[in-house]
């Protein structure tokens, strides 16, 4: 246990800005935005810090802290973090930033509402990556539904009827999965009461299902699991879970979307990395074809919707089902090259979609509307806005050079390691990716100068300022992967060595083994 | 100690009859004042059953405090809500009634049932617990104020926060400010310009040169006819006005004439 | 001789092979950020980096002329790129003969390009962007044919689509050519689905997709899994090189300036998927059956790029049509096997040169005809642009095989080796080869014919501009010149004492083939076809006019002027088809998902709306549930309790 | 007799306490019926205090009282001011809290 608590301390920084809103003077309502961003730049700045303090050789959790909550069902609050929550951490607290600057005038005349639930939502996300307790997981991972339901439902778009449709139904949905899996946690609780001594601890749970000591009959194991994977699957979202998304992510200003299609939906894929597959390794073995089979569906049918829309916003919803699929596939792919391709497709999704979702919303604020039809020619008035929307699309479509290309490649190449047919089908993805991104181009960006759109303005310094650092990020991620991949490495191989299952054995590791003898 | 003695059988034989009666009148009598007189008749036997039982302090307080004050209160707030409102035994709810009494029949045998599979120990009786205080008063203080003390405390409260509830519930904050005496004279002087019957002096008492000054005693107006307007309303729906004899005046035919006349402006007056 | 893959770190002079790719790439950069501030020199800048990278690819090419031929092979490691377990990915380029040419031919046909669109692009207000989409297309050119893994390779392959997309939509505000852009980049993309699967393929079959383990373990692994990977190659040199069926990005493609026209879509980029085959030759060497189908590929786009080059009355169409046929000729080589790699490339470099030329030349006779694209509003163009009638007149006699013309020399190999094959197949695509040449003769000479010779037929413009036909500035004659230089001189340079083969044969292996038919006896059928193809397209196009409005043509024409019905298929099957299954899909993820989510809460709302009536707001049958509730707890209870 | 009696004369006046609850409409009546039923539970109290040998029985009386007590004034002045603003004391005229 470290000596200082970085971790908490990373957590809790947003509450400062929290504090210093709600201390603001009447009038001055809306100072909070700066106020904001500094909360949250300052987490930015702890969040290195931690992994600055996080030692890559080192065991896998680290910066962990634990202090009793519940003693009577040893419920802790605990924290640590592996590579993989660590990377999370760091998009997390990089997005914030980036999205309380891009909201600027999102806040529809109450700054101090608005600007607080982001950083509660932000102390709520880097927690819930953080929480090593099962409970405490629990806990933020339902916790975070109500600050994200009050940024959809009373900020966003003007419809009033919809938006709150939107909100409640991504609400309702995503209590139904939290609720399957408080049912599975309170029976992970009562299975591992009686062989751990510290059954909600993820760490000490983790390491008596790899030792044996922990052991579920095959029955409950597949319900458990179940349990845990319904709700991450609703969180994703994967197909047929998906619908709350679209209407969702279309309903809220772009900042929410950006950080509910960023980061909320990652702790679904997150969850199923680290709970399913490490709690329950053989009931995730045995649902792994239909796993796979829903994460494939949810890759070509994402992308073939997101095709068909006809706005803006629902469009890039769509998009992220399809690479939620794929990430899903990475995860359940039993490859260190298709988990940790999975991880850093969390990130680089997290990265390429906001900036995608940042951009639509300036050209929405700027037309008022999200119809793709409504524009046209925006590259002749708007040559930056335009450029960037390229970039972050083509980085979207997973570009060479762009970060999201590694990350989907390793996906489909550890996939193609063990199931070639899923990865084949994946790969199909790429051409619809290319079909959706640059037809949305090109429909918006080029062509004559649509009416709506001549007296468009360019990106001004402000909206530069959130998306560049996305960009500038894409592009060194695409470069040098390897900044990420440091963390992420031992996560994974520590994590796949915890698996009980016997290895995966693959072609490539015949192979290779064959080419080390040589 | 198995039976009880024969004076405490006769006393609950006696008592229990009378007071299934009492709850079976407190349910099916139609007027209301009666229910409370059935209810006060039960409550009074349970006080010797109480008392029968060893539970003297008990019994006194069932007297003194239920029946002498709580139900008090009752007759206070019927008295204020009016004496006349008559329950009307008819149902309205569809299906109540016919619910309610197969339910309820259920559950008095299953509560009967219960009682007499129960494996209930043998009566100990209160005499060994109330001596060892010195009394039952005695014993009960003791409980009362060690193991019960916190219990009692909180009942405190829970009276307090109930009268401080029951003004607020009833204390109505007026809206306009109360009119004077001058300014009730000048409105109905007003009224009166404006051509409306109204009576200048206000109502006669009840009672005014009549033969008796009790409430229900209409008041003699100046020709010697009685005034219905002066009695309450309550007791003229009643009918139980006094009857008035016409003392033997000159003209005193014509005055029959004149006293309805009379009575109907003054009904008017007072429906105003 | 057999090829075999063992190269030497690259020290000294060979460690500059990085910064062949950095120069254009930096050039890149610095336009892309700089973005105004540097209009004012930008193209210079472009310029320099190409010309300095083109420099720096000489300086290689002596460095390795210097070395003996068994000793041109470096491999110079940058750095990793994608660091995870069992799976290195690095970014390191690989330097032998085979690259080094096309280092040369990038850069240098680039260079010239370049400082032809200094010219070209003077009027366009985005020149300097312009001039940033080249540098990034050479440098990604540089580092597909540089790689010394075929991740790398990957990414390369994707950068020249990506700068092959920017720059034919680079008039963005013509719907058309970004249509265009984007239908390029999508059937690219189908083509790279084949690649990736082959390089996901190899990394489970060898463990690692670099070069090294995957050329040298090829002859000692599955022949059907390298037929599955050939043939999964072959598919992204399909996208890549407009061969059949992924075609019909290229004609559309001509939507970009002419100079992209030249550089990509006719020199460098679409040449990747001969460079992809020749480069995988250890897998092709295993699997006949995946050859056989490269040869069958690369005939039917050569018959089939000719026909459509017959047909077409856009000069630029024209060409576009004659590529495609040249790169089938490439492709075919390619398929050959050992008897044809040398020749493919020494094809796909003189290809480059009279290619570009041509096309230079098509940009020089648009320049000066209000970019009118039409050869039937041509006519009489050759006595007022003497130059480019003489270079573009050079490059038409190199395609068409002209003997000494650098196309007799790599064409006639082609072909040669095409009967060599042997067999039946061999003769087929043998004559498939000769017929194309017949073809190209004759719709070369339409071209030339209809542009240069006969009367003037010129229209003014939408704007009501009468052209007025000048010469091009020198700055866009010189790279025409130089590249005519080229188109006369190449072939002939790279036989000599078979030059050419002699470099390339330590990499890509060599076998003389064995013609049935006498090597001379085929160059003279082969020049009595091309003079048939050159007489047909005279007494079409020479002895009569032809006329401004193009006459209504046999089926043949018709269905060659509608590019062989390719787009129209396409537009059936996959546009029409695609459109209507998001349709279908996305009514279905309304009314069918989503319509079971809003069913089941609509399904709950009805049902406590029926319930609430329960609520009847009268005290007593509450407490009468109560109580009901009350009893039936209890008699539960006693039940339970036994 | 055995006192047992006392219990099943405390289970027939609750059941009638709770029938009056169920079927009359007038507040103050069912006031009363709920008192009636309180009062029956007392009888149990006191009875099973006495077969117990121990006050705790009369003491939850006790308290009992105390309770309705304070539950009596507070209904009832709940009775009035529903009595005042709508003039009438049946429990089924105040049936405005429904769906």
């Amino acid at each position: 246990m470290s000596s200082f608590p970085y971790l908490t301390v990373t957590i809790a920084a947003p509450l400062v800005g929290v504090a210093g809103i709600a201390l603001l003077p009447k009038g001055t309502g809306a100072r909070s935005k700066q106020i904001a961003l500094g909360a949250s730049l300052l987490t930015l700045v702890l969040s290195i810090v931690d992994a600055v303090k996080f030692d890559v050789g080192g065991p896998r959790f680290q910066l962990n802290e634990s202090y009793t909550w519940i003693s009577q069902f040893h419920i802790n609050y605990s924290v640590g973090v592996d590579g993989i929550a660590l990377v999370l951490i760091l998009m997390t607290t990089v997005l914030t930033p980036v999205v309380i600057l891009a909201s600027w005038h999102d806040d529809k005349d109450r700054p101090r509402p608005f600007f607080s639930l982001l950083l509660v939502l932000e102390v709520m996300m880097v927690g819930v990556f953080a929480a090593t307790d099962v409970f405490l997981f629990y806990v933020l991972f339902e916790g975070l539904l109500i600050p994200a339901y009050f940024l959809i439902g009373s900020y966003g778009r003007s419809g009033e009827q919809k938006r709150s449709y939107a909100a409640v139904k991504f609400l309702l949905y995503n209590l139904l999965g939290g609720l399957l899996m408080l049912a599975a946690v309170i029976g992970l609780y009562v299975v591992a009461e009686r062989s751990v001594a510290d059954p909600f601890s993820f760490q000490a749970l983790a390491n008596a299902v790899s030792s044996g000591t922990l052991h579920f009959s095959t029955g409950v194991e597949r319900w458990l699991f179940l349990g845990f994977f319904i709700a991450f699957a609703v969180k994703a979202p994967l197909w047929p879970f998906h619908t709350w998304l679209p209407d969702a992510a279309s309903e809220a200003t772009p900042g929410t979307a950006v950080l509910l299609v960023g980061v909320l939906d990652k702790i679904g894929t997150f969850g199923m990395l680290r709970f399913c597959l490490e709690l329950f390794p053989n009931a995730s073995h045995w649902f792994t074809p239909a796993v796979l089979v829903l994460a494939v569906i949810s890759t070509v049918y994402g992308a073939l919707l997101a095709i068909g829309q006809t706005d803006m916003k629902r469009l890039i919803a769509y998009t992220s089902i399809s690479h939620f699929g794929l990430i899903t596939l990475g995860v359940f792919a039993w490859t260190a090259r298709g988990q940790v391709g999975a991880s850093l497709y969390m990130v680089n999704h997290g990265l390429a979609t906001g900036a995608l979702f940042l951009l639509a919303g300036f050209m929405i604020r700027r037309r008022g509307s999200a119809e793709i039809e409504a524009y046209g020619g925006v590259q002749k008035v708007a040559p930056l806005l335009a450029g960037t929307f390229l970039l972050a699309g083509l980085s979207s479509l997973a570009l060479p050079g762009m970060s999201p290309f590694v990350s989907e490649f390793l996906v489909l190449v550890g996939t193609f390691e063990k199931y070639p047919v899923a990865a084949i089908i994946g790969v199909t993805s790429i051409v619809l990716a290319a079909v959706y991104i640059l037809w949305l181009y090109q429909r918006t960006m080029t062509g004559p100068v649509a009416e709506s759109v001549s007296n468009f303005k360019d990106l001004n310094r402000r909206e530069l300022a959130a998306v560049v650092p996305l960009l500038a990020l894409i592009l060194v991620l695409g470069f040098a992967p390897g900044i990420l991949t440091k963390y992420i490495n031992p996560a994974v191989t520590q994590s796949t060595t915890q698996i009980t299952v016997a290895p995966p054995h693959t072609v490539a590791d015949a192979a290779r083994a064959a080419g080390s003898q040589r | 100690m198995g039976n009880t003695g024969h004076g405490e059988t006769f006393l609950f034989w006696v008592g229990s009859i009378i007071s299934i009666l009492g709850a079976l009148g407190l349910i099916f009598s139609k007027k209301i004042v009666h229910a409370a007189l059935c209810l006060c008749t039960v409550m009074l036997c349970l006080a010797f059953f109480y008392m029968a039982q060893g539970a003297v302090f008990l019994g006194v307080v069932q007297i003194v405090v239920y029946t002498g004050a709580v139900m008090m209160l009752f007759l206070f707030v019927l008295m204020l809500i009016g004496i006349e409102s008559q329950d009307s035994l008819v149902e309205t709810i569809r299906g109540q009634r016919w619910l309610a009494v197969p339910f309820v029949l259920a559950f008095g045998f299953v509560l009967i049932g219960v009682y007499a599979h129960a494996n209930l120990p043998e009566f100990v009786g209160t005499d060994a617990a109330n001596a060892k205080g010195g009394g039952n008063v005695q014993s009960l203080a003791l409980l009362l104020f060690s193991r019960y003390f916190w219990a009692f405390e909180v009942s405190s409260a829970v009276l307090i926060t109930s009268a401080t509830g029951a003004m607020v519930l009833t204390h109505r904050e007026r809206t306009v400010p109360r009119k004077s005496q001058r300014e009730i004279s000048i409105e109905r002087f007003e009224r009166w310009g404006k051509g409306e019957k109204v009576s200048l002096t206000g109502l006669p008492n009840p009672g005014v040169y009549a033969q008796h000054n009790a409430v229900d005693t209409p008041a003699l107006l100046p020709d010697g006819s009685p005034s219905e307007a002066s009695v309450n309303a309550t007791l003229r729906g009643r009918d139980t006005v006094r009857g008035f004899r016409p003392l033997p005046l000159p003209g005193a035919r014509r005055n029959g004439a004149a006293v309805a006349s009379r009575g109907d402006a003054g009904n008017e007056e007072v429906s105003q | 001789m057999t090829p075999s893959y063992a190269p030497v770190a690259a020290t000294g002079t060979f460690a500059l092979t990085a910064w062949v790719i950095l120069l254009p790439l930096a050039g890149a950069a610095i336009l892309l950020i700089g973005g105004r501030r540097t209009n004012r020199w930008g193209h210079l800048l472009g310029c320099a980096a190409a010309i300095g990278s083109f420099v720096l690819g000489a300086v290689l090419f002596f460095a390795l002329l210097a070395k003996p031929g068994a000793q041109r092979s470096y491999d110079q490691h940058v750095y990793t790129w994608i660091p995870v377990p069992g799976f290195t990915a690095d970014v390191g380029f690989h330097l032998d003969q085979l690259s080094i040419v096309f280092v040369l031919l990038i850069t240098g046909v680039g260079s010239l390009i370049h400082i032809y669109s200094v010219a070209y692009m003077e009027h366009d207000e985005n020149r300097r962007k312009f001039f940033c989409y080249l540098n990034l297309f050479l440098a990604a050119m540089l580092v597909l044919v540089l790689a010394d893994n075929y991740l790398l390779l990957y990414a390369g392959w994707e950068g020249v689509g990506l700068a092959s997309y920017l720059l034919i939509g680079f008039w963005q505000h013509k719907p058309s050519a970004a249509v265009a852009a984007k239908k390029a980049f999508i059937v690219n993309r189908v083509g790279d689905v084949g690649l990736s699967i082959a390089v996901m393929l190899m990394y489970t079959t060898f463990g690692s997709f670099a070069f090294g383990p995957v050329l040298n373990g090829a002859s000692s692994a599955k022949v059907g899994t390298m037929t599955a990977i050939g043939l999964l190659l072959l598919l992204g040199a399909c996208g890549k090189s407009a061969q059949f069926p992924l075609q019909s990005w290229l004609l559309d493609a001509m939507e970009g300036p002419t100079p992209v026209s030249a550089l990509i879509h006719a020199a460098t980029m679409v040449t990747a998927g001969v460079y992809l085959i020749v480069r995988s030759n250890a897998i092709f060497d295993v699997s006949p059956n995946a050859r056989l189908v490269v040869t069958i590929i690369g005939a039917i786009t050569l018959m089939f790029g000719a026909i459509i080059g017959c047909a077409k009355d856009d000069i630029k169409k024209a060409l576009a049509g004659s590529t495609m046929s040249q790169i089938g000729y490439m492709i075919l080589a390619a398929g050959l096997g050992p008897i044809g790699y040398v020749f493919a490339i020494m094809h796909l470099i003189t290809h480059g040169f009279f290619k570009a030329g041509l096309f230079l030349g098509a940009g020089s006779v648009m320049h000066g005809m209000n970019d009118d694209v039409n050869m039937r509003h041509y006519g009489a163009l050759r006595k007022f642009m003497p130059w480019t009638y003489v270079t573009f007149g050079l490059g038409y006699l190199a395609i068409i095989g002209v003997p000494p013309f650098s196309g007799y020399w790599s064409k006639d190999k082609i072909i040669e080796a095409a009967f060599a094959q042997g067999g039946t197949s061999g003769w087929i695509l043998g004559c498939a080869a000769l017929l194309g040449a017949l073809v190209t003769a004759f719709y070369m000479t339409r071209v030339v014919l209809m542009t240069f010779f006969g009367q003037k037929r010129w229209v003014p413009d939408a704007e009501g501009h009468e052209p007025h036909p000048h010469e091009s500035p020198w700055i866009m004659v010189v790279p025409m010149v130089v590249l005519a230089v080229g188109s006369v001189a190449a072939g002939f340079l790279f036989s000599y004492h078979n030059a050419f083969v002699n470099w390339l044969s330590p990499v890509t292996g060599f076998s003389e083939g064995h013609s049935p038919i006498n090597t001379a006896v085929l160059q003279v059928v082969t020049l009595v076809v091309v003079a048939l193809g050159i007489g047909y397209a005279y007494l079409g196009y020479g002895l009569q006019q032809a006329p401004s409005t193009p006459p209504l043509g046999s089926f043949a024409t018709r269905a060659a002027r509608q590019d062989l019905y390719g787009d129209a298929f396409n537009e059936l099957v996959f546009m029409r088809g695609g459109q209507y299954l998001t349709r279908v899909l996305v009514y279905f993820d309304m009314k069918g998902v989503d319509g079971v989510v809003n069913g089941v809460s609509a399904g709950l709302g009805g049902s406590s709306g029926r319930l609430r009536k329960l609520q009847s707001g009268f005290v007593r049958s509450y407490a009468l549930s109560m109580f009901g509730g009350a009893t039936l707890l209890i008699v539960a209870l006693l039940l339970v309790r036994g | 007799m055995n006192p047992d009696n006392y219990l099943y004369l405390s289970a027939i006046l609750f059941t009638l306490g709770a029938l009056g609850v169920l079927i009359r409409r007038n507040a103050i009546v069912v006031f009363m019926c709920i008192e009636l039923m309180l009062n029956a539970a007392n009888l149990a109290f006191v009875t099973f205090s006495r077969m117990h040998g121990a006050l705790d029985g009369q003491v939850i009386a006790f308290f009992t009282m105390v309770v309705a007590a304070a539950e009596v004034v507070v209904g009832l002045a709940i009775i009035i001011s529903v009595f005042r603003t709508r003039r009438s004391a049946s429990v089924d005229d105040a049936n405005l809290l429904k769906y």
